[in-house]
């Protein structure tokens, strides 16, 4: 049951060879986990996110998927493994419309289409009453949640979020954090990056706090909410 | 005046093929490609390197002649060709260039190289005279106060089915749409699935078949030369600056624009006697639309910052 | 009137369906540090861009030190003292620290293309002057040691120092900083918050767009919170704090 | 330190080829070589302004060539090709230089203005189309041009100034003497315009061209006025590759329509790369070693071909043109004097 879907070791990662962002950072996700990362900005958050899928360089350390190492990553491979990615900016394909971004989370995948559609309109109402309107033309909630679709759709068993609440208004971040549950519960591991700590601690299982490219902090989300070091450090006395 | 819209619309159909060609290159790889030129000339040197009679003149290095093979077997091989050729410019070039992180400028400068390159192997390989393709001469004839060819007709309506079918292809089938994907966002693409690099190589394939044609019909309806490509590839930028560069549709209609314009103005009065000049105001006018709407007629305006 | 630095009246500005920044008033206090706060995409950057007018509003006005400067380019906006940074911070990589330097410092006067030619003595004079203040401003950035180097070759928190130190050279009337903390370590970052604080001191007023709250509310004297391109509070660091809206809307509320 | 010594045996081993080659008019072939090579190196320190310090591409050298070239032609003694007919008066030469030169520069104005607030490459496209625009209106406007057929008899106001050392010294080694006059007064510009462009290069303005090089953005943020900037630089360039136009005519002896033909930019473009994009001398030392490569690529053809035509020279020679333009930019975008700290690669 709680086999590591994603496990880290060790990670070193950056844009340029040299200068690391991740200085060895260690991580797992179990199934049907949501685990959060949390950290001031310039910890590597996002880096880490981009590491794991591929998109830039790593210079050290280990990915495991389902206990296979990754080695060369390649990030439209990882998609057919079952690894879905929602960066924070540029998250949907603005000149294409509704169903033709989704249409390319399907990209990889040669199953069925109509049924997984379907299962995405079912879940997204507000896609299918827009479905052949052009991304762009979205606002910022809608887009996010265009952004989960696309990437829900290819039937990933891990999803990566970054900062899914950046930009949206509390209402919007109440009902994306409400799929996000939803997806959870429906057996997907969420490995989430936020801004928005106390939120993100109060909702995951467990969380990372990172600092520097570094571990900081490693526990239950409670326990870490509470815990006096990391309030001081990162979540402020408020 | 109207005499002129015949050749008016041959040439806008040329220009307008060779502008979606090239605008979605430049929109995939962000890649201004200066041999774009060179690439056009290949189909067309290629079909009349295929279909010529063994024993006409044509150079090819003295040692080899030419094939005489049937003419439309011929076209479709060099478009074949060319697809073959794009393909391994990207991966044998621009592929390496791109992983190691040339910059758009660098890359561009290469094109030129490039460019030059191609262009004189041509000259050393083909004819230098102008040469036609061996299909028989035919008369002008009024087709609704338009002065064609019967060939001239087929070539337009063939060059016009082409444009829908590109249409088509990048609306509705999964290739096109992966294009338009990746000319959007290529990390968003490979994070959905798709493998950006397949989808270049596809688009570089593609759009050296259509640059292909394009020479093809360049050369049906005028002659082949060995620097045709380079001729016409700065009425073809601005056809595509015109559309507004990354749009395939802008440029399909800024190509049109642009061969109709140059064609007309001949009929102008004060042009007369300025034949060569044809071609100049076509180009100021490309400068003109870039000082007054630089994203072009139907361009987006976050390209051009 | 005659307190405001700068103000600004419904100011707006849209990207296709979505409205960036729509900001009915806004005025600077002389003499205070201001942070403006908000989750990403909330418009502080594009409200930075509008003010410093690197982006053109859609409508709405602005007003610097009793100036009408809505329509003015944005250099000629930094010659009457507007300095600005970046997000992403924006040295001259190719360029020597201290080049980086004396470029920001030297007039424009000196850098018209016949001065340059004929480079009289007084040019000479001043470029020696500018050796001084240079040095003063690197010393007090810690970055005296990298002078002569690449900028390229500094650490990410050195580009944030050598960015400020650039804008120091024009003496600036206000400063705008965007985000002057992301990307660097704890222990720069404190030194960082004192120069900006000893700036104040000194007479520049500071205007900064920052995520560390700690650092926004240590060290403003007021803040501003802006959402979806409106200013959603704005206050002494106290009042914003416990203000409702951001509460919900920005540092977020634990219970789920 | 290093790669001054890898030029200078560059450069040795390419006067050695030249003499070796030509057992008789080794003299000759080298003033004539050297002189083009001059001619080609002053336009690509005028391209350098441009791209190696400011950060502009600009394809359409030949028409700020050709525009400095057609006004200096213009403006002294000279007879259109075609009717023969002699216009005798005119200006004196220096005064018709320079106004060439403002010529040149004045149509980097007209050209900067709209396009250098736009991105890089459309600069590119759009100075390649203005030099054809040039060209188009030069062949058309044959009363003014002389068209196809050009402007010939001119070279006498700058022949009647040579002085008798240069001729007799040219005679007794068999070189041309209207040649050597021109190289010298060009290998003279290069040295001039080299000394001023230093001067620039360290002073306030030159150090504020880089930093638009680098960053527009935060160059305006510095109260800088980029865009001024850029034209100015812009202009100068302009200006340089005018005068080296008019010294190519001198040396041609005619100009015609075809002499200003967009190749020609790319000639110079592949001598700077060569010699090394933001280095000062490198152009002109790329310039040398660029015509060395050309005058070697007849034997080339000599070796494919029994008997080459003109054609096939041609061919060969912008065969290793265009290679040459690649093979750098690729592997050594520095060029041979060039600093690496400064390569271009990660120019956007």
């Amino acid at each position: 049951m709680n086999n590591p879907l994603i496990e880290v070791n060790g990670l070193a990662s950056g844009y340029v060879k040299g200068l690391n962002i991740l200085q060895g950072v260690d991580l797992v996700l179990k199934e049907n986990e949501v685990v959060s990362i949390i950290g001031p900005n310039g910890a590597g958050k996002s880096t880490l996110l981009k590491a794991i899928m591929g998109l830039i360089p790593i210079f050290g350390g280990k990915i495991y998927f389902k206990g296979n190492e990754l080695i060369e990553i390649k990030s439209h491979e990882l998609v057919q493994k079952g690894i879905a990615y929602v960066p924070q900016v540029s998250n949907v394909f603005q000149s294409l419309t509704i169903e033709e971004n989704l249409e390319m989370g399907l990209w990889s995948t040669k199953n069925e289409h109509s049924n997984l559609f379907k299962e995405i309109y079912s879940m997204f109402p507000i896609l299918k009453e827009k479905r052949k309107e052009r991304a762009g033309n979205l606002s910022g909630g809608q887009r996010q949640l265009l952004a989960l679709g696309r990437a829900l759709i290819s039937k990933p068993n891990v999803l990566l979020l970054d900062e899914p609440s950046a930009g949206l208004s509390p209402k919007a971040i109440n009902e994306v954090f409400q799929y996000i549950k939803s997806i959870n519960e429906s057996g997907v591991g969420i490995l989430l990056v936020e801004q928005n700590a106390k939120r993100a601690l109060s909702f995951c299982n467990r969380g990372y706090v990172l600092d520097q490219g570094r571990n900081a902090y490693t526990g239950l989300g409670k326990d870490l909410l509470k815990d006096k070091k990391v309030i001081d450090l990162y979540l402020g006395k408020l | 005046m109207l005499e002129q819209l015949g050749n008016g619309l041959l040439l806008g159909v040329i220009i307008a093929l060779g502008s979606v060609a090239l605008s979605l290159l430049y929109g995939v790889t962000r890649i201004v490609n200066f041999a774009h030129g060179e690439i056009i000339a290949f189909g067309a040197i290629m079909a009349l390197f295929f279909s010529s009679s063994p024993d006409s003149s044509l150079l090819y290095l003295d040692r080899f002649s030419p094939l005489g093979i049937n003419f439309l077997t011929s076209v479709i091989l060099s478009i074949l060709l060319c697809g073959v050729f794009g393909g391994l410019l990207e991966l044998c070039l621009f592929k390496p260039l791109r992983k190691n992180n040339f910059g758009n400028i660098a890359v561009l400068v290469v094109t030129i190289g490039l460019s030059i390159f191609l262009r004189h192997i041509y000259l050393l390989f083909a004819s230098a005279k102008p040469t036609s393709y061996i299909l028989e001469l035919q008369r002008r004839e009024d087709y609704f106060g338009v002065q064609l060819t019967p060939r001239n007709v087929q070539v337009l309506i063939i060059g016009f089915a082409v444009m829908v079918l590109v249409g088509i292809f990048l609306t509705y089938t999964r290739t096109g749409k992966a294009m338009r994907a990746v000319r959007d966002s290529s990390d968003l693409a490979s994070i959905s699935g798709i493998n950006s690099d397949y989808i270049i190589l596809v688009t570089w394939i593609f759009s050296s078949m259509l640059a292909g044609f394009t020479g093809i019909i360049q050369g049906v309806i005028n002659n082949v030369r060995w620097n045709m490509g380079f001729l016409i590839l700065l009425l073809i930028f601005a056809g595509t600056v015109l559309g507004g560069i990354g749009t395939s549709f802008g440029a399909m209609f800024g190509g049109f624009i642009i061969g109709i314009l140059v064609q007309l103005s001949v009929g102008l009065e004060f042009m007369d006697g300025h034949t060569e000049a044809k071609n100049a105001i076509a180009l100021a006018l490309m400068i003109i639309i870039l000082l007054v709407r630089p994203q072009g007629i139907f361009g987006n305006k976050d390209r051009i910052s | 009137m005659s307190n405001n630095l700068l103000s600004v009246r419904s100011l707006k500005k849209r990207f296709g369906g979505l409205e960036a920044v729509n900001v009915d008033k806004f005025d600077l206090n002389k003499n205070e540090i201001t942070s403006l706060i908000g989750p990403n995409g909330a418009g502080k950057t594009t409200f930075f861009d509008l003010i410093t007018r690197f982006q053109n509003s859609d409508s709405g006005s602005i007003s610097f030190d009793g100036k009408n400067v809505t329509s003015l380019n944005s250099y000629k906006l930094a010659r009457l003292g507007m300095v600005r940074t970046f997000q992403l911070t924006r040295v001259f990589d190719r360029m020597s620290v201290y080049e980086n330097m004396q470029f920001a410092g030297s007039s424009i006067n000196n850098e018209g293309f016949l001065n340059s030619l004929i480079q009289s003595s007084s040019l000479k004079n001043q470029e020696k002057l500018l050796t001084e203040k240079i040095n003063e401003t690197l010393e007090l950035l810690n970055l005296s040691e990298m002078k002569n180097a690449y900028a390229r070759e500094l650490s990410g928190g050195q580009k944030k120092l050598l960015e400020l130190g650039r804008s120091l050279m024009k003496s600036p009337k206000i400063l705008l900083l965007d985000e002057p903390l992301a990307g660097v370590n704890p222990k720069l970052s404190e030194q960082l918050l004192e120069i900006i604080s000893n700036l104040n001191k000194n007479g520049i007023n500071i205007l900064m767009v920052e995520h560390n709250i700690d650092a926004v509310m240590k060290i403003s004297e007021r803040v501003v919170v802006m959402a979806e391109g409106k200013i959603i509070s704005d206050g002494k660091p106290d009042f914003v704090r416990s203000d409702k809206n951001v509460i919900e809307a920005y540092l977020g509320s634990s219970d789920e | 330190m290093k790669k001054y010594i890898i030029a200078f045996f560059l450069l040795a081993i390419s006067f050695m080829y030249i003499f070796l080659s030509n057992e008789t008019g080794g003299a000759r072939v080298f003033v004539n070589l050297m002189t083009f090579a001059g001619i080609y190196g002053l336009a690509a320190i005028g391209i350098n302004v441009h791209f190696g310090w400011t950060g502009l591409l600009n394809f359409g050298h030949a028409a700020f060539m050709g525009i400095g070239a057609y006004t200096t032609v213009l403006l002294i003694p000279h007879s259109l090709g075609r009717e023969g007919v002699v216009i005798s008066s005119g200006l004196p030469l220096p005064i018709a230089i320079l106004v060439g030169i403002v010529a040149a520069a004045l149509l980097g104005l007209l050209l900067g203005l709209p396009t250098l607030r736009l991105r890089g490459d459309y600069l590119a496209i759009v100075t390649i189309a203005a030099a054809e625009i040039f060209r188009l209106l030069v062949r058309d406007f044959e009363n003014l041009t002389g068209g196809v057929y050009g402007i010939i008899q001119f070279s006498d106001s700058l022949q009647n100034s040579r002085p008798d050392f240069i001729t007799r010294f040219s005679e007794s080694y068999d070189i041309s003497p209207a040649q050597f006059w021109v190289g010298m007064l060009t290998w003279i510009s290069i040295i001039v315009i080299l000394l001023i462009l230093s001067r620039l290069k360290k002073s306030p303005w030159g150090r504020a061209l880089r930093a638009v090089r680098e960053d527009e953005d935060a160059v305006r943020a510095l109260g800088k006025n980029a865009v001024l900037l850029k034209l100015q630089s812009f202009m100068l360039g302009a200006a340089i590759g005018g005068l080296s136009g008019i010294f190519l005519v001198f040396n041609y002896g005619t100009v015609q329509a075809s002499t200003f033909v967009p190749v020609l930019t790319f000639y110079v473009w592949a001598a700077l790369i060569l010699g090394g994009v933001g280095s000062l001398g490198g152009p002109a030392l790329g310039a040398v070693i660029f015509w060395v490569i050309i005058a070697s690529t007849d034997s080339i053809s000599r070796f494919l071909f029994e008997s080459p035509d003109g054609q096939q020279l041609a061919g060969v020679r912008f065969v290793i043109v265009g290679l040459l333009i690649m093979f750098f930019m690729i592997f050594r975008p520095s060029g041979i004097l060039g600093k690496k700290e400064e390569l271009l690669l990660d120019v956007k």
